[in-house]
């Protein structure tokens, strides 16, 4: 026995004395155990934000587009005409670690459930991923696995996964990052919210038994670091099932078609007990709740159990009872099980009975809106000035075709396919520019609008300046919207973070957060939803800081042929648009993968030239064959990657040697024939496709076959 | 009622082989597996997806569906019948189509455009093509290996109507994507009236979407609709 | 009624390609296995079936097998009663 | 060198969700074989070891199925000489 399990249960459950103090307060005694155990959970970190709550005001979704911000389960912006989408990004960092392949596919399923709950078809997933290095063997099962459990749940539950990202570093080791994004269209007057407010409604389950799958498994996993042998949390692997999730989304869509539903709540972390006290406490009321009525796996589960089971693809309906026989009669021809649970009452107690005993009668609002909210202290880390004043280096003759060999064969630069080949990506028939390209973009059949989403984070920049780290993530993530020819419109973030109760991983967050917001600000691109997943640590070690966003761009009319990275030409002029390089080496892929090195301080962005930037890109799209950001390995791999993607090799002209290589942000490359160019930005062209090898003219000259080679096996070679 | 579109619990390709249908000028109603009258349809395709989860066996629990009688009977009949993905598996699986399909090769799920030849015209899927012809056409699947013990029997009888093969048209093990034996990725039956296939035509039904080069097979098959083949 | 339990291994027909076989024996090998000369993959299923005598619960397992749990194209099964 | 044979049987851990299980069932029950109260499913792996003596290779087994055979977290094996 250890000392923990000899602590008073709110101890076991992670609970302080203070917030069990308060607890008792609300009550006005002392909380039953299944009482306990709900506040347990729906206080935790994960559930209640209450570490980063106090900073997220800093977002705004403040623009007339935006019908639904944060705070329901998927923020919904309006795309005219009677269009909405609705998009969110959610991790599934800790259970990914203990089970790859569940963890992932549950990841998915999940975040599949946040969008269909809000009324909409979930019509793509992102995944944006962070792994150790692939030198150890466990971080290529990580990978493996993930990656199949994406594709297993992903692709069956028929949903296409258009891209993602990827990230390598040695701070991932213990702590692998797992986020997933997914989108949804719908019809405006389909939106379904989660507040139940007709008293005598009727709460009924949908899909899965319940098991005892997972209990405070989201909570306990997300909440809590990771310790050597730390094997208790085993039992706590969720299963996926992509099958009832499928039967699910079609039965809770039909629902909606018919109007019978008056709110839908998903199941997720803290299960049941979550979903009713959320839409009885969203609709101001309260809800009498029967356990012995809930479809069961296995039998002899207690109170406690059911309320906290974590049983995957579940749904709560909040249904008129004139309505009951009707949605039960759908859910049987779906082929999922269904139970009416629960009648909604005036409030505000949520009461629950288990076999003819009350097992618990609390306020239904005071579990999500009376959790405590942590004014955590923060620090900026000591050493970063010394960080900053250690400026990276490279020569000024630097040999172009050494550099690129390297480079390229770097997995987080090389051909990312052998993920995404794995997955669905044409689905539904509306990928336009599919993974493989700065952004996915998909039209929306029926219609001349098309939105666009990538996925970006770069967690070594964010390390070195956690403000310009996480904007530049923004920044990016709109060039890449834009080259397809959208315009930034709505953004989801996961706030992947260390322990924050270190002052220096909350003074990361809080200039993540800061930084962030502000780049939102510049571009008019309203903040519709995100995650916060904390506690990212193994053994006192935190993960590099890794915020990720999701940039929905939208566009209408779509390009009639949007650009592509393989549309290039022999004889086409190659041009670069953007703000002169600065010298931006700071965790470059030059500096980390050549030097070896991660040190300096990341260049600062002009927020007026981003917007322009941004703007000029969209508008080349509708004209140009070729558009692509320039980011990791700069100018050079950004040439490579249209060379190999067109088959076709370039020579450009003599530039300074480290140019090649430089990361300053917001700069693009065009490919099109010569004076068709049609945009009143300042561009340079820089050079010509044609032949069969990629020419630097000084800096040296490597084969197309070679770079092509290099570029295709560098994930593939360190995984078999 | 023109085509039926079958649809079991787990299909999703159900409104994608509509719309390339649509384009091609057929019109098609969905069918859910649970129906047992498909009396006026002038074909049946079943599409692709996880019908079941595809568990226990690709195709295993699909093959006994209410409606899967009724394909049966008017396959028999010689009403045209297409299995694309999914639906192929299920056809095998219903002994409509001989062989069976089984994890691929590398065992990862394969998401990509592949070359296929076509074999033989004499089918309802390739009619309007022409043999030696190289379509450029989607593959989604994990079990699309294709494998039969009879497969001396198969070639000799012209069953096979199309194979994986490079852009020039030659198959080797390089151009074999999930390790089919013999390079199978569609075959039809002795009557010539049911065909499967693993990659998706539909998926090449529009230059928008990268490749229109799956028309010629829906366009066959809508041509079979009207013109019984033989 | 009794409750009798069997269980049923599925192979993959001899002849016919084992992807599951094949890449196990070479992931295998890839870690330093060496000395594994071959794998090959079955699945099973534990059945549990309510019947008056085992003769019949025998009898209706078989015809599970014949029907449903094994595609006599590709697979062989085996039957075998567990107590 | 001597080729030992092994039968590696691998289980789903209890109490984890088993959904292809069930929906074999199910399946099953729609087919008519009401009596089926449960199933479960399972890989059987046949393994030939080369090896000096059958110590060695009992332990080189092991050692596959702890590295790669079976998964610790979801699932339980048992190694079954075959002779
Ligand atoms: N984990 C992943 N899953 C799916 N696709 C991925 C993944 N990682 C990268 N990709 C795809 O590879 C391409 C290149 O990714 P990346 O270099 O991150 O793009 P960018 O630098 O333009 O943001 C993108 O199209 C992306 O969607
Ligand atoms: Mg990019």
């Amino acid at each position: 026995m250890t000392a923990k399990d000899q602590a008073p249960p709110h101890i076991q459950l992670g609970m302080t004395d203070e917030e069990y103090e308060h607890v008792i307060e609300i009550l006005g005694r002392e909380p039953m155990a299944a009482e306990l155990a709900m506040y347990s959970v729906m206080w935790s970190e994960h559930c209640s934000y209450k570490s980063s709550r106090a900073h997220l005001g800093a977002f705004s979704a403040d623009q007339p587009w935006v019908v639904v911000g944060p705070g329901e389960n998927a923020g919904v912006v309006d795309l005219g005409d009677g269009w909405l989408a609705a998009l969110r990004i959610e991790s599934h960092n800790h259970p990914s670690y203990v089970e790859p392949y569940q963890g992932a596919a549950t990841g998915v399923g999940g975040i599949l459930r946040d969008v269909f709950t809000m009324g909409a078809r979930p019509i793509a997933v992102w995944d944006p991923l962070r792994f150790g290095p692939l030198d150890e063997p466990r971080n290529r099962y990580l990978l493996e696995g993930v990656v199949s459990g994406i594709a297993g749940y992903g692709n069956a539950v028929g949903v296409p996964t258009l891209g993602g990202e990827i990230e390598f570093a040695d701070r991932f080791s213990q702590n692998p990052l797992v986020n997933v994004m997914a989108l949804g269209i719908l019809q405006r007057d389909q939106l379904v919210l989660s507040a139940a407010s007709e008293v005598g409604s009727l709460a009924i389950l949908l899909g899965n038994a319940t098991g005892r799958d997972g209990i405070g498994g989201a909570s306990i996993l997300a909440s809590a670091s990771f310790e050597e042998g730390d094997e208790e949390k085993r039992p706590n692997v969720q299963v996926g099932d992509p099958f009832e999730e499928k039967k699910l989304i079609e039965a809770c869509l039909e629902l909606y078609d018919r109007g019978l539903v008056e709110a839908i709540q998903d199941l997720g972390a803290a299960g049941i007990s979550c979903a009713t006290s959320e839409t009885a406490g969203n609709g101001g009321r309260g809800m009498e709740v029967d356990l012995d009525r809930v479809h069961l796996r296995e039998p002899d589960m207690t109170a406690g159990e059911i309320l906290m089971s974590e049983s995957q693809e579940r749904m709560l309906a909040i249904v008129r009872p004139e309505d009951e026989a009707e949605v039960l009669a759908l859910a049987k021809r779906w082929e999922i099980e269904a139970s009416t649970i629960g009648t909604v009452t005036e409030g505000p107690q949520l009461v629950v009975h288990h076999r003819d005993e009350l097992v618990a009668d609390v306020p239904a609002a005071s579990l999500a809106d009376d959790a405590p909210v942590y004014h955590r202290p923060f620090e900026r880390p000591g050493d970063l000035d010394e960080i900053w004043a250690r400026e990276p280096e490279v020569p000024p003759d630097v040999d172009a075709a050494a550099t690129l060999r390297l480079l390229l064969d770097d997995p987080a630069i090389g051909d990312r396919s052998w993920i995404w080949t794995q997955y669905d990506h044409m689905l539904f028939l509306n990928t336009v520019v599919g993974p493989g390209h700065d952004g996915s973009l998909l039209r929306i059949k029926e219609t001349d609008k098309g939105l666009a989403v990538s996925t970006d984070g770069d967690a070594l920049r964010t390390y070195l300046d956690a403000r310009r780290g996480a904007a530049r993530i923004v920044f990016e993530s709109a060039l890449n919207v834009a080259v397809t020819g959208a315009r930034p419109y709505a953004l989801v973030d996961n706030l992947n973070f260390g322990n924050p109760e270190v002052p220096e991983v909350m003074w990361q967050f809080v200039e993540a957060v800061e930084g962030m917001a502000w780049a939102c600000g510049e571009l008019d691109v309203p903040v519709v939803g995100g995650n916060v997943s904390f506690y990212n640590q193994t053994d006192g070690v935190d993960i590099y800081p890794a915020p990720v966003v999701g940039m929905l761009g939208f566009c209408e009319p779509m390009p009639e042929r949007p650009p592509r990275l393989d549309r290039a030409e022999p004889g086409m002029s190659i041009y670069v648009l953007g703000p002169e390089t600065v010298g931006d080496f700071a965790a470059s892929a030059y500096d980390r993968i050549v030097n070896g090195e991660l040190r300096g301080r990341p260049a600062d962005v002009d927020g007026d030239a981003a917007r322009h930037v941004v703007a000029a890109a969209a508008t080349l799209a509708h004209t140009t064959p070729v558009l692509h950001d320039i980011s990791s390995g700069g100018l050079a791999v950004a040439l490579a990657e249209i060379a190999i993607a067109s088959r076709c090799g370039l020579t450009v002209d003599t530039m300074p040697g480290p140019e090649l290589f430089d990361e300053t942000p917001l700069r693009f490359v065009a490919v099109t024939h010569d004076d068709e160019l049609d945009t009143n930005e300042p561009h340079r062209r820089i050079g010509t496709m044609g032949g069969d090898v990629l020419d630097f003219g000084d800096a040296g000259r490597i084969d197309l076959a070679e770079a092509t080679e290099l570029f295709r096996n560098a994930l593939p070679r360190r995984l078999h | 009622m023109t085509v039926a579109v079958v649809v079991f619990p787990g299909t999703n390709c159900e409104h994608d082989i509509v719309h390339a249908l649509d384009l091609a000028g057929a019109e098609s109603e969905l069918v859910w597996h649970t129906d047992t009258d498909l009396s006026g349809a002038m074909g049946v395709v079943l599409p692709g997806g996880f019908a079941h989860g595809d568990y226990l066996r690709t195709g295993a629990i699909a093959r006994f569906s209410p409606i899967m009688a009724e394909v049966e009977r008017l396959a028999i009949e010689g009403t045209p019948t297409l299995g694309i993905c999914n639906g192929f598996q299920i056809l095998c699986e219903a002994g409509l189509l001989p062989g069976a399909l089984v994890a691929n090769r590398d065992l990862a799920f394969i998401c990509k455009p592949v070359h296929l030849r076509v074999e033989s015209t004499e089918s309802i899927l390739t009619r309007s093509a022409t043999v030696g012809q190289v379509l450029e056409i989607p593959l989604n699947s994990y079990e699309g290996n294709y494998v039969a013990a009879d497969l001396d029997a198969i070639e000799a009888d012209g069953d096979v109507i199309l194979r994986y093969c490079d852009a020039t048209g030659r198959s080797d093990e390089t151009s074999n994507p999930n390790g089919s034996m013999n390079a199978i990725a569609g075959i039809t039956n002795r009557g010539r009236n049911v065909a499967g296939l693993m990659p998706h035509p539909e998926r090449a039904s529009e230059s928008i979407l990268g490749s229109e080069d799956g028309m010629v097979l829906i366009e066959s098959f809508v041509a079979s609709l009207t013109v019984p083949a033989t | 009624m009794t409750a009798f339990r069997y269980r049923v291994t599925i192979n993959r027909k001899r002849g016919l390609s084992d992807p599951e076989g094949a890449t196990t024996r070479k992931a295998l090998q890839d870690l330093g296995f060496i000395s594994v000369e071959s794998v090959s993959f079955g699945r099973i299923l534990d059945l549990e079936v309510d019947s008056s005598d085992a003769e019949t619960a025998q009898a209706e397992v078989e015809a599970m097998c014949a029907k449903l749990l094994a595609n006599p194209v590709m697979e062989d099964f085996t039957i075998e009663a567990v107590s």
